[in-house]
């Protein structure tokens, strides 16, 4: 799960990073009245999950309030990247004599948090990556042990020489290191991390993107989430527990397992089609989750022709089937949907379908080109 | 022959008491594999269906029952927990189901695990079966497997079946079918089980069916060019799959440049692997090697 | 250092462990005060650093407010083990169903922190331990990994069989845990831990020791010393950073290092002396704490001679020196005194000496047979 | 010969910019030691005593001056985070002089020590000294040792020295003097000193110098009987303490009937060690040995 900046910038001030003051708002009112109260000139940031905000003109400079509540009003009207921007970030505009970056990411290779640090921060880290890999220095860390100071000390020479902000930046990490451990972060970063005119080193923007198995047992955490930022079918399948990603074909598809699904799309494109949709019920499914799947696919006007995919393991084909039959004596499902059934109690699946007159494959393949056949007789 | 699980195989079930330990637990009896005990902290000296002994811990279960093998089907926030019982009493192979565990539970439990010399498949994967011993640990449907020659690793499950399935009907037995799950961090990687493989007489061939996100795949088609002399034919989940999106499980994203489904495929081949393009395709490419 | 018993339940009810509530009381006012709060029969007992209290008298019953006053007027007048009782805890009486011992200590084979359990709680452990090992279940801990769930509930199964409360227990050996580790203790036990009739498990009576190390950064734990509860010499050598132990015998000995001070001691028994103190100055030693040290032992009546034995090491010998003859001018020391000196900065240290007419040996076998000689002329 | 310490010795001193680090780095210097480098965070560049570079960190000293051995003098509070961070650094010998470090800091330390498989010699130890190479790591005078080929181990400082003092007195030259430290928690114990002094070609006899609590010298008498093969004299210091007290640091003291000094005496003349009642003793008792 992204976090707004807004947001991450609150989890590293409660760890004790420190930053500019600075606070959210939804409307240019609130803007300007924040603006007052910080005096001086401010920056308005456009809160989306979207990187770039600058080049599409999401961040703006305010020499006093009025001008604050002006820019405001623009940011809060846009749109970047597809997605409306609801509120802005208020925060005092800062003098910058040095900018770095220093990011902790749960790194699959070394199966640990490893941090990342570079004095050429403030710009896009990536192309640094990309060109200057040599600029950035990794660092993974056990998290049996943590962070060691000297570890912390390391990372912080590798930005400063002057002593005073070693030690301000090397506790900055062992801060960020702690609030990626206690918020189950999968990514957190400080970019820039800057020093001002009178030496200071503080952090002047965060993201932080958290490990959504980490949602269940932090309901603290859950209520960060902004469904705005989602489309509504996407909001509605995490929702009902459904990994679900709208895409632009014609066939929907629900298929239990992502390997399976990603599959299942390579071969309805094999086959001459367009997936409609990436979605994996996941593995113990229940009825419930077949209609909420039912219900967001054929929310969708492009969706000419439906497959089930299921091969029954931890997932019971007959749950899937009941789901099926539950689902279309709820609501009418206009167009056909194709059914490829097997594994796990398959027998009583078929037995549920045939019960409502309903038929299955067990062919993957065959289910496949029939469905691509139908969603394109109907298109 | 085959690797990990085999007819040596003491099976402990934690979670036996659960939904889904329980169901799997009687699936696995019914195909034939030896479960020796379960745990279920509270329940110790009940019964699970009359005749395997439930304990209070595992420590209890190893030192009641010796049982060498454990199959984990806690829920998410108590699975690591398990796997660090498990790891402490000593069991030497561990096969956790359970999807949905905190990277960062993993990223503290995976040290422990190593510390200890203990082998850990998953989480989040269907476990294995040998089908020449009955014996299965985890959830991958017995039917559909059948005894050979043929060893198979996978990180995805449902596509595991479905590879499986059309070996079995084409009478493609498998040697053993391993699941090592999708998540970030998993205990057993492609190359451990490749290795596996190459080392057991009882396998001729081997499947890898991979997916988009990551670098394993790429690591694996290099151990293969390098120390695997039996054919190996793969698959790559997500050809189509639009950048930068994550589908279903952490496993499949492609950040940056790296994990895409075409740099995998290229690796496969330099490797001189067989690349599957669809599921049904393993059949004839194994029939090519073999 | 020690923790009476009510600041060790004062720890261990902040870590969230269960137990009856209850107060601590310097006068018998309070303590009737705090009896008609609790109502019902309460437990008043000494609050002294010493075991056997109850066998002493020191800890009694009373049902009522007014009995309570009694009581503790009683108990705050007693010494117990030559221990003034300066503070006593008021409690509820509680119905015993089950009594169990749960203890953590520092483990020097290990390495770790060592669990020790036994249901068979409420008595001497230390008899159990050497009557019937068998009844007390050891389990260590590597502090890396700190305690896990399995380890607790395995402890717990130890003492319970009811899952209720084993849960309570276990979750009661989390906390012990982890007030251990948050204090820097090398023990803290609850014994007993009971279980009343209605199945609740709750710590009845609670010890700590605080590793002397923490407390330098530690002021917050610092503050539970109690001086009233150590002799005067041995406070004021504790706040001279000076290893001190009074003793029985007549000549004062001054050394640097544990091992030089106790064979030294060893040689004065040797040589038919009795030393009146063990008394290690420390590695890193200045002329201040050779002058408190002058200080301590001078003010013992049965001192008759007085031995310095310094090998320098990391000690320097001058410094030594130097604070003899800063101690000597500053105030009269009656009786004679034996120098030996020799190792870091010896030369220096001669002169320093020589230059106020002292001398000083270079044998400690010599210098011993010296003060014990004089101390017996001197007796 | 000798062990932990030699010609090779490549120093470090961490903390060499502290009161006690430059006193005794300078006595490590005079004496002959090999120190090329120190550590000082926010010191690095400058150098100690015009001829040794100061590093920021113990990786970057590493990296530029090929450090072997490390010996730490840093405050109590910092000592354990000194002693990770140079095994972090992959120094293989690690020497901790500092005194009054927390038992749990050092609990929590010993485990990353060993899973980087270095040694550490403390802490609250006074170091180690090789006369014959003119190699000094830590506070023991150079000027009482003497080169020769009796190997000398012990849980106490200034204890030591006595002894060392008699045997140079006596003209008993000295392989390898080590102090071992009288903490809860040391690195490095009576056996790992009497195994390497027994396997060191340069070593003819050994002198072992315990004091009461615990068990140490029990089990490294036990060690003797069964592995040491060269002649051992033996010294307990605390014969006449009294029971129950605790002594100057936390390894003296008597807890239930374990660790008197009677015992620890018993333990040595069963496995044949010669036992010095005064540390003079040590002289002749050596001699009939040798």
């Amino acid at each position: 799960m992204n976090l707004h900046e807004y947001q991450a910038r609150a989890l590293l001030k409660a760890a004790g990073v420190p930053m500019l003051d600075g606070d959210v708002a939804s409307t240019p009112t609130e803007a300007e009245s924040i603006a007052r109260r910080i005096g001086g000139t401010v920056v308005i940031k456009a809160q989306v999950h979207a990187g770039g905000r600058g080049k599409a003109g999401g961040v703006k400079l305010a020499r006093n309030p009025s001008e604050a509540a002006d820019e405001a009003a623009q940011i809060l009207g846009m749109t970047i990247k597809g997605l409306d921007v609801h509120k802005v970030l208020v925060v005092p505009a800062a003098e910058i004599v040095t900018e770095s970056y220093v990011g902790l990411i749960m790194d699959r290779e070394t199966q640990r948090p490893v941090f990342m640090v570079s004095s050429a921060g403030g710009v896009d880290i990536e192309e640094v990556a990309a060109k200057t890999p040599e600029k950035i220095v990794r660092m993974p860390i056990d998290p049996t042990f943590g962070l060691y100071p000297h570890q912390a000390l390391r990372l912080a020479f590798v930005l400063y020489r002057d002593f005073t902000q070693v030690k301000a930046a090397a506790k900055i990490m062992a801060q960020l290191y702690q609030a990626f451990v206690d918020n189950g972060a999968s990514l957190a970063e400080i970019n820039p991390l800057i020093t001002g005119p009178d030496g200071r080193v503080l952090a002047l923007d965060a993201k932080i993107v958290i490990d959504d198995n980490e949602l269940f047992w932090r309901p603290d955490l859950g209520v960060l989430r902004d469904d705005s930022a989602e489309l509504p079918s996407e909001a509605a399948a995490r929702r009902a527990n459904l990994s679900f990603i709208k895409l632009d074909g014609d066939v929907g598809c629900v298929v239990n397992g992502a390997g399976l699904a990603m599959a299942t799309m390579d071969l309805v494109k094999f086959y001459g089609g367009e997936p409609a949709n990436f979605l994996d019920i996941g593995g113990s499914s229940s009825p419930e989750k077949v209609i909420a799947a039912l219900k967001i696919i054929t929310a969708d006007p492009h969706v000419k022709a439906i497959l089930f995919n299921i091969f029954g393991g931890i997932t019971r084909t007959d749950d899937v089937a009941s789901g099926i039959v539950a689902a279309t004596s709820q609501f009418k499902v206009d167009v056909p949907i194709v059914i490829r059934l097997t594994g796990t109690n398959e027998a009583e699946a078929f037995r549920i379908l045939g019960g409502v007159g309903m038929t299955a494959l067990s062919d993957m393949d065959e289910a496949v080109e029939r469905v691509v056949r139908l969603a394109r007789e109907a298109a | 022959m085959s690797v990990f699980a085999d007819a040596g195989t003491r099976l402990l079930v934690q979670g036996i008491t659960g939904r889904e330990g329980s169901f799997h637990s009687r699936q696995m009896l019914e195909y034939g594999t030896r479960i020796v005990a379960g745990v279920t902290p509270g329940k110790g000296g009940q019964t699970f269906e009359g005749t395997v002994p439930i304990f209070n811990t595992v420590a209890d279960a190893v030192a009641d029952t010796g049982a060498n093998t454990t199959v984990i089907y806690v829920p998410p926030m108590a699975a690591a927990a398990a796997i660090i019982e498990a790891a402490d009493a000593g069991i030497p192979l561990i096969i956790c189901i359970t999807e949905g565990i905190p990277v960062m539970h993993m990223s503290r439990a995976m040290p422990f695990v190593r510390s200890r010399g203990v082998r850990l498949i998953g989480p989040n994967c269907p476990g294995l079966i040998t089908p020449g011993t009955r014996t299965k640990v985890g959830i991958i449907p017995g039917n559909i497997c059948s005894p050979g020659r043929v060893g198979l690793v996978s990180r995805s499950g449902t596509l595991t079946y479905e590879v499986v399935n059309h070996l079995t009907r084409s009478s493609i037995g498998q040697s053993t079918c391993v699941g090592i799950g999708g998540d970030p961090i998993i205990g057993t990687n492609f190359i451990d089980c490749l290795r596996a493989f190459q080392d057991d007489p009882a396998t001729d061939a081997i499947v890898m069916i991979g997916e988009i996100g990551g670098t394993d795949e790429q690591s694996a088609a290099e151990f293969v060019r390098a120390s695997v002399t039996k054919p190996v034919v793969g698959f790559i989940a997500g050809q189509t799959a639009p950048k930068g999106r994550r589908m279903g499980h952490a496993g499949a994203i492609i950040s940056g440049a790296s994990g895409t489904a075409e740099e995998k495929l290229a690796a496969f081949e330099a490797a001189g692997i067989g690349v599957m393009r669809r599921p049904v395709e393993v059949v004839e490419l194994l029939r090519a090697r073999l």
